[in-house]
């Protein structure tokens, strides 16, 4: 039934677990119109030919509505209607709140192009993005002109891409193949050629070319030309260099050492015991927040010395100061909360 | 409506209204809805006001320090008095009094004036300090996210409200000229006082500028 | 002088020696005319040939989506030409179409007063649409713009292409509906005939009543819009550049607030006309007419509160998200209501089958397919899909070409003879009427499963899997545009030779139809006094059988 | 069947005994409104300075369309299309900040603030 259905109404392949539900209350909406419209036109059809003016000047009767009538002529269409809506936003609800262990991919949407980048680090590529089967993908999007919109119609999932801000969405591929990737918001002469691919691939066969993409990372760069664009080489790279040039790492040390400000090295997800005594987990959320107000949450032990950086840091270097911060990942299991400040220039801790 | 009819036609009644009265109600009810547009003309901006205020209200508030509150007071009692001399020269050739209509009209005109002249001074002062809209901007004293999006509010109210003093001014004028030509009297009054309700609307919008962009 | 007896058998038509049209000679006299159904006629002629460009620029762009690759243009004349056809046929047909012929020729007529209530003010509408237009129209010249119709903020204020123009002539278009709407809102509170009560005016009057209340209501923020617009694109004020802290979304909230219940002052003049139109035609009372009436007030009131889901993918909150997709479900009743209304109307009518009857049931089946393909549109998880795909262009042009142009073509029909004396050869309007009917389904069908398929808006090449629905739909387009073509014909044969039409062609109850046609200069000799409620077909004195269901 | 001149209506004679009075009355109040809110504006009182100008503004605005405008003696009809004009905008606010107040963090412009000024 859903294949033939899906056929006759010209759906591309459902090959994510959102398409499914999507096309479920599509078949329903669309039988129930097909109903409703061919019965209204048939019956109108039919009473132009039964009551046909038969000699000129014919009188005819004053019909007027029940109230019963009138009760189900506006009852009738809202039920349907009020049915869809919630069976609807239940849908667009569970599509929007992306599960937790999401992998998270940064989507650049630049004048009719899609640049993709992964966010543990990885390669980062135009035009084409490499997704695991079954395991969902969140893309935090941004525009760098103007608004255009990430639409993969086997996906039935579409999102705004505005500039100067993100969005995000996600899907859990289901089929491995290769899905094309629009753009539905017009940006200018070449909007109809601002294509893109999706190549899902089954789950072992991802981490594989994953791990032999990171591997040959350093000396190979996979994104190509980019005209002034900030994403030279990988995002990990960058913000390296964004922390360098804006003088974080004279108070962050990066292997471990204790120095000034909290080290990096394993920061990222580690649960960090407040000044006030709360504990809160370094996740991205903490870590712009301690860039934009510091002063805020101060991790016990260290003084609020930390200027503010809001206002000067644009929004991806911020988001490449932070995948930095999550790249540092030493070998030892177990996260150590930080401990007190220390004041000493700091020596390079062997390791 | 036969036109035999012996009584001499109202001098202003169009030929397509039975009596004066309902030609009067329907003016007015078009006049009240041309209001209703400039309403939410006005609204559009307010809304705009109102949603950056939302994103950066530190700046905004900061920015609206940097205002010049006097002379925004003064223009804001300016309007009101000249709301004040419309009521009463409205109230004048109702009555007939038609050298105090004048009068008062001119008042009213030179009033517009002023107000035109102060907020000269202040968009002059803000031309110099470099507190100008969008790309233009290069005011030292707020340097916080969307200090020039206040800025640009700021001129584009306060300039599109000056249009409006200025189409106000022009409405008045001309009825000040059928006032001279002694078009209007007690029998005939309504061009004055739709002149004197757009003249309303126009310190209605200063009313609710003045507290937005000056003091909160 | 009380209801004449209207459905007296036909006397030999006469035609009034001295008419609206030859009572003062020269082109002068029409160009300074205070007279609103000389208005009406001028509007008629202007919005037919904004209709015949639209048209063009309509075939243009089909026939270029006939290949996947460029067929015959480039891509940047493909851009000016969707938005041409966008602005062309919003701006300058379908939002002064029906409310400036029919309304103002017939809204006087209907409510038995001379004229509207600001005469001059009404030759200012058509002056100001008529430079409006101009403007708009030599933007197209002067470069063109590419932004589509909707001027989205961030592209349509960096766009080098010349956007001023347009912009200027859309904020004095705007203005020009604003007079409009406040014209007929005045003439309708104060210039009813005696004893019309607000019970007793046509349906038509209802729905123009209601037109413009949103034209008064909401015409001024989309001018202000525009403005800022032009004035984000000349001076770079940031107020919607991100780069300079501005809001996108804003202007996107900005629009719509004008643009949904714009769409509403395209189809409530046009539901107006099916509504006087199904009366005439079935010779019947209009099966629940307080509730027609009523929801044309329902449409254009709680039309102001679903703007939202235009932007359900834009970034939009699911929280405003949902609250607009239930508004937009309220809305919907409305219109499933009336096409309730107008089906029992036909039930044990006298169907007279003639052109405008083949009108209305087109009209009827793209009302309830097109209405609640917008219903299906309006639940959040589909939309996600359609959004910006041929889906939601095939819904919007089932409202509009099925709905708002069947009406305006059933309006033109029907009232043909009243405006100008003579009757259109009967035979060709129902050939014309089926090939529309046809036609149009043959182009817009199809592009429902474009939009299925995942076929983008404004796409000048696209993936190949789309190419036999697009040439289908092309075809179909051709097959409508003929049909149009054929009434541009034999409207001008009849207008030159058509045989005379009489007072009363139709035998209709309206009290358009009690003076002469067309009409004398002062509309009627004596104002007349209605009696009877509207549309009540019983002979005088016949015994009326009451039915209930 | 239409006399000559206004025919003397209860409306006029209800106009004659207001006085100038009234208007003068009105005048004072909005001027004194206006210094209470120009004085109570520069205060730092934090969220209730906005409501308490926004109140302030309101009725200075009512005072004028009663007083001013004559909107006491209106027609039914008048007063009804007026009041709409600021029922719709108030509406146009409510959809807009339903968007806003409820967004995602991070799609909101001051989430990444951009400063654009003078470097």
């Amino acid at each position: 039934m859903n294949d033939f259905m899906r056929n006759l109404l010209w759906l591309p392949v459902q090959a994510s677990t959102f398409a499914k539900s999507v096309d479920n209350l599509h078949y329903f909406v669309i039988t129930v119109t097909m109903i409703a419209s061919i019965a209204t036109g048939l019956l109108a059809f039919f009473f132009f030919f039964k009551y046909r003016q038969r000699r000129s000047g014919q009188s005819t009767p004053n019909v007027i509505p029940s109230v019963r009538f009138e009760i189900a002529v506006i009852g009738l269409p809202l039920f349907f209607f009020l049915l869809w809506f919630v069976q609807g936003f239940k849908d667009y609800i569970w599509y929007t709140t992306p599960p937790k262990n999401t992998m998270d991919v940064y989507v650049m949407g630049k004048k009719w192009m899609w640049k993709f980048a992964y966010a543990g680090g990885g390669p980062n590529a135009i035009g084409t993005l490499h997704v695991p089967e079954g395991r969902p993908v969140r893309l935090l999007m941004t525009s760098r002109d103007v608004i255009h919109s990430f639409y993969v119609p086997d996906f039935r999932i579409k999102q705004d891409v505005l500039p100067g801000r993100y969005t995000e969405t996600w899907f859990e591929a289901t089929k491995p193949g290769r899905y094309q990737v629009l753009c539905a918001e017009y940006c200018g002469t070449w909007h109809s050629q601002m294509w893109g691919e999706i190549v899902v691939m089954p789950a072992p066969e991802f981490d594989k070319w994953l791990q032999q993409q990171r591997a040959g990372l350093a000396d190979r760069v996979d994104t190509g030309g980019d005209d002034g664009g900030d994403f030279r080489g990988s995002i990990v790279e960058y913000g390296k260099k964004v922390a360098m040039s804006e003088g974080c790492l004279r108070c962050h040390s990066l292997d471990g050492t204790q120095h000034i400000g909290p080290t990096w090295l394993d920061m990222y997800l580690r649960r960090e015991t407040l000044e006030n005594g709360q504990v809160v987990i370094a996740d991205e959320g903490y870590l712009t927040d301690s860039m934009i107000d510091p002063r805020a949450k101060v991790v016990k032990g260290f003084k609020p010395v930390m200027p503010t950086y809001k206002g000067r840091l644009t929004a991806p270097e911020a988001a490449a100061l932070v995948e930095f911060i999550k790249s540092l990942r030493s070998e030892n299991l177990e996260n150590l909360p930080s401990k007190e400040a220390v004041y000493e220039p700091a020596k390079p801790a062997r390791r | 409506m036969s036109s035999s009819d012996t009584h001499a036609r109202h001098p202003y009644l169009a030929e397509h209204y039975e009596t004066i009265e309902k030609q009067d109600h329907a003016v007015r009810l078009g006049m009240w809805l041309f209001l209703g547009t400039e309403v939410l003309l006005f609204a559009g901006l307010f809304l705009g006001y109102t949603v950056y205020r939302h994103f950066y209200h530190e700046t905004f508030h900061e920015a609206s320090r940097t205002l010049n509150l006097t002379l925004g007071t003064i223009n804001t009692i300016v309007l009101i008095t000249s709301s004040l001399s419309v009521a009463l020269a409205y109230h004048a050739i109702k009555h007939g009094q038609r050298q105090k209509c004048l009068g008062l009209l001119t008042f009213t005109i030179i009033c517009a004036l002023g107000f035109l002249v102060i907020k000269g001074f202040e968009y002059q002062h803000k031309f110099a300090e470099g507190a100008l809209p969008g790309q233009f901007y290069r005011f030292h004293e707020v340097t916080g996210p969307g200090a020039n999006l206040f800025f640009t509010i700021y001129f584009l109210t306060t300039g599109l409200h000056a249009f409006h003093v200025i189409v106000g001014m022009s409405v008045l004028i001309w009825v000040m000229k059928g006032v001279w030509k002694g078009k209007y009297g007690p029998d005939y009054y309504v061009p004055v006082e739709l002149g004197g309700l757009y003249w309303h609307l126009v310190d209605l919008v200063w009313i609710f500028l003045f507290p937005l962009l000056y003091l909160i | 002088m009380s209801q004449p007896n209207q459905l007296a058998d036909k006397e030999t038509p006469v035609y009034p020696a001295v008419n609206y049209l030859n009572a003062d000679r020269g082109v002068w006299s029409w160009l300074t005319t205070v007279d609103h159904k000389r208005i009406a006629v001028m509007y008629l002629v202007s919005v037919l040939i904004a209709f015949l460009l639209g048209g063009i620029f309509a075939m243009a762009v089909r026939v270029e989506l006939l290949t996947p690759d460029a067929t015959v243009m480039g891509a940047n004349t493909y851009n000016r030409m969707f938005t041409l056809h966008g602005v062309v046929m919003i701006f300058l047909f379908m939002i002064p179409a029906i409310p400036g012929v029919f309304g103002n020729f017939l809204l006087p007529l209907m409510l038995g007063a001379k004229d509207v209530a600001f005469p001059k003010l009404n030759l200012l509408s058509l002056y100001l649409y008529w430079t409006g237009a101009t403007l708009a129209l030599t933007g197209m010249i002067m470069g063109g713009t590419d932004t589509g119709w909707t001027f989205y903020a961030p592209y349509s204020t960096s766009t080098p292409t010349t956007l001023f123009p347009v912009l200027l002539g859309v904020f004095i278009l705007g203005f020009s509906s604003i007079l409009t709407g406040l014209n007929f809102i005045v003439t309708v509170h104060t210039l009813r005939a005696p004893g019309m009560g607000w019970m007793r005016m046509q349906l038509f009057v209802w729905a123009i009543y209601a037109t413009s209340i949103i034209q008064v209501l909401a015409t001024p923020v989309i001018g202000l819009t525009v403005l800022l617009v032009g004035i984000e694109k000349v001076g770079g004020f940031g107020l919607f550049d991100p780069t300079k802290g501005g809001d996108p979304v804003l202007f996107q909230h900005m629009f719509w607030f004008y643009s949904h219940p714009a769409v509403y002052i395209m189809v409530l003049p046009s539901m107006g006309v099916i509504s006087d139109v199904i009366a005439a035609v079935a010779r019947k009372n209009v099966f629940g007419y307080k509730m027609i009436a009523y929801s044309s007030l329902g449409i254009a009131f709680v039309g102001f509160f679903a703007w939202g889901h235009h932007m359900f993918v834009s970034g939009q909150s699911p929280f405003d998200n949902g609250a607009f997709a239930v508004i937009s479900m309220f809305v919907g009743v409305f219109t499933a209501i009336k096409v309730f209304n107008w089906v029992a109307t036909l039930y044990r009518g006298a169907i007279a089958v003639t052109a405008p009857t083949i009108y209305i049931c087109g009209f009827l089946f793209f009302m309830v397919f097109g209405g609640m393909t917008g219903i299906a549109v309006a639940t959040i998880s589909l939309d996600v899909h359609w959004h910006d795909t041929y889906f939601v262009v095939a819904h919007f042009h089932f409202i509009m070409v099925g709905a708002v142009i069947m009406g305006f073509l059933a309006g033109l029909h029907y009232w043909f003879p009243k405006m100008f004396g003579r009757k259109y050869h009967e035979g060709w309007g129902m050939v014309a009427a089926s090939l529309i009917v046809l036609g149009f389904n043959a182009t817009f069908i199809p592009q429902f499963l474009l939009g299925n398929a995942g076929m983008p808006r404004r796409y000048y090449m696209y993936p190949e899997r789309f190419q036999g629905l697009n040439v289908a739909s092309t075809a179909g387009s051709s097959l409508l545009a003929f049909g149009f073509i054929i009434i541009l014909v034999y409207l001008i044969y009849a207008l030159l030779r058509g045989d005379l039409a009489g007072d009363n062609p139709w035998q209709s109850k309206g009290v358009e139809w009690m003076t002469t046609s067309p009409p004398d200069k002062h509309n009627f000799h004596e104002t007349p006094v209605i009696t009877e409620d509207p549309h009540t077909y019983q002979k005088p004195g016949e015994e009326v059988e009451h039915v209930v269901i | 069947m239409a006399d000559a001149t206004r025919k003397p209506p209860s409306e006029a004679e209800r106009h004659a005994e207001h006085g100038t009075g009234r208007y003068f009355a009105v005048w004072a109040i909005l001027l004194v409104f206006t210094c209470l809110t120009v004085w109570t504006g520069r205060m730092d009182l934090g969220a209730v300075n906005i409501f308490l100008a926004m109140t302030i503004a309101t009725i200075k605005a009512t005072l004028v369309v009663l007083f001013f405008m004559h909107m006491s003696e209106a027609a039914g009809a008048n007063r009804l299309v007026f009041l709409m004009s600021f029922l719709f905008m108030a509406l146009m606010m409510i959809g807009v900040f339903g968007d806003l107040w409820t967004r995602n963090e991070m799609t909101l412009p001051s989430a990444h603030p951009i400063n654009f000024g003078p470097e």
